[in-house]
């Protein structure tokens, strides 16, 4: 119960899905995703996520994070948001 | 507001007044006033915006705190609309004043010109056939 | 006014109000328009500016032509204010539309910064014990 | 009578003779003024104005002119403006 994190989606991402927020349970294996980990979960649950996710960052608790950085891991609690490329302005 | 206040963020529904906006950036110690408006193209029915709003309002603090570290600035505004926004409505308007007209000149196109590659705000286009989402041309991502 | 009018040119004892300044340059064809305000600062009493009109219109005329050929621009309006300006107004607006905003962000800065050098008007600094003439430190003379 | 040049004084040239504009005759001894020659007469004319003419541009019908051109002559009917240092905006 304690093992879970939010993500959140935008634009593009929440379209293609049609679902804007999921809570999604770390394996019981793990205590915390790296964003490899991350990936290959949302494209498990989505296959029409693949794409989209491949153009676009994360943000953990509205932060941006390197997705090529191994050392960044979701932990329990943590809000993750899938940011398409952004278009404000 | 406080009497302090130097910095104006705000996410909204509502239209942009850009008197307001500059209201808000006026102070006597400023000689100059710059201004951004972002308008809707002719070419679309309308836009509509959404956003990550605590972090959009993070990011745009962020980049307030970047610009002026690179400018001497008095206050600085970044108001930017959400939802839908007609043609020919603003969806931007970012306002700063400084003492001097470089600093301000300088800070609005910085700022616009960040705000569109970092800020998780997104629009997308709807045409009389369809829609899309747009990407900024130097969008942060990949 | 013309229906096809772009340029706006106005040299007035008048307040400068900055909505109606932008709304002459607004445009469906332009998502962008950038605005730069003058305004007296609080260290003097008052501003007074006089101006050799005829070729100050024809200065600011021309600078808007040379504005044009450097960047594509939609619409285009500079006024000043002549005669006395209280602390806290407007002496000058700028403020341009363009399809993109670089254009218009540009076109703003390099037109304040070469009206400054180029055209002219003259500032009197009104002090509590004195006044004096001002020179813009570009002022094209000598 | 035909030979007449307008002059015309602003902001600080103004202010140290008190004089907004003069009508000037050219010399019966010649059609037309050189740029030194004007300055000299002005100088002439007017001794509170040796410094400011130093520091000025000249303008002749609403042209910026180049003071060291020895080719630019001021001709009968023409209107001359002397520029201090501008400081609009």
């Amino acid at each position: 119960m304690s093992k879970e994190f939010t993500i959140l989606y935008f634009a593009s991402a929440r379209d293609a899905i049609n679902i804007s927020s999921e809570i999604i349970s770390i394996p019981a294996t793990s205590s915390s995703l790296s964003l490899q980990d991350l990936t290959n979960l949302l494209n498990n649950r989505h296959e029409n996520l693949v794409k989209i996710l491949e153009n676009s960052m994360f943000a953990i608790n509205m932060q941006y994070v390197d997705k090529d950085d191994e050392s960044i891991m979701v932990k329990p609690g943590d809000e993750v948001a899938i940011i398409p490329p952004v278009s404000g302005g | 507001m406080e009497k302090t206040e130097k910095d104006f963020i705000k996410l909204t529904s509502d239209p942009l007044i850009l008197q307001d906006i500059v209201d808000l950036v006026k102070d006597d110690q400023a000689g100059a006033i710059s201004t951004f408006c972002g308008t809707t193209h002719k070419t679309v029915v309308r836009l509509e915006y959404e956003s990550y709003i605590p972090m959009a309002e993070k990011e745009i603090s962020s980049i307030i705190t970047d610009v002026r570290s690179k400018w001497e600035l008095t206050k600085v505004a970044v108001h930017h609309r959400l939802g839908i926004v007609p043609v020919g409505e603003t969806s931007v308007i970012i306002a700063v004043s400084s003492v001097h007209r470089n600093e301000s000149l300088k800070a609005v196109e910085w700022l616009i010109n960040t705000l569109k590659e970092k800020v998780p705000i997104w629009k997308k286009e709807i045409y009389y056939d369809g829609s899309s989402w747009k990407e900024n041309t130097k969008s942060k991502c990949c």
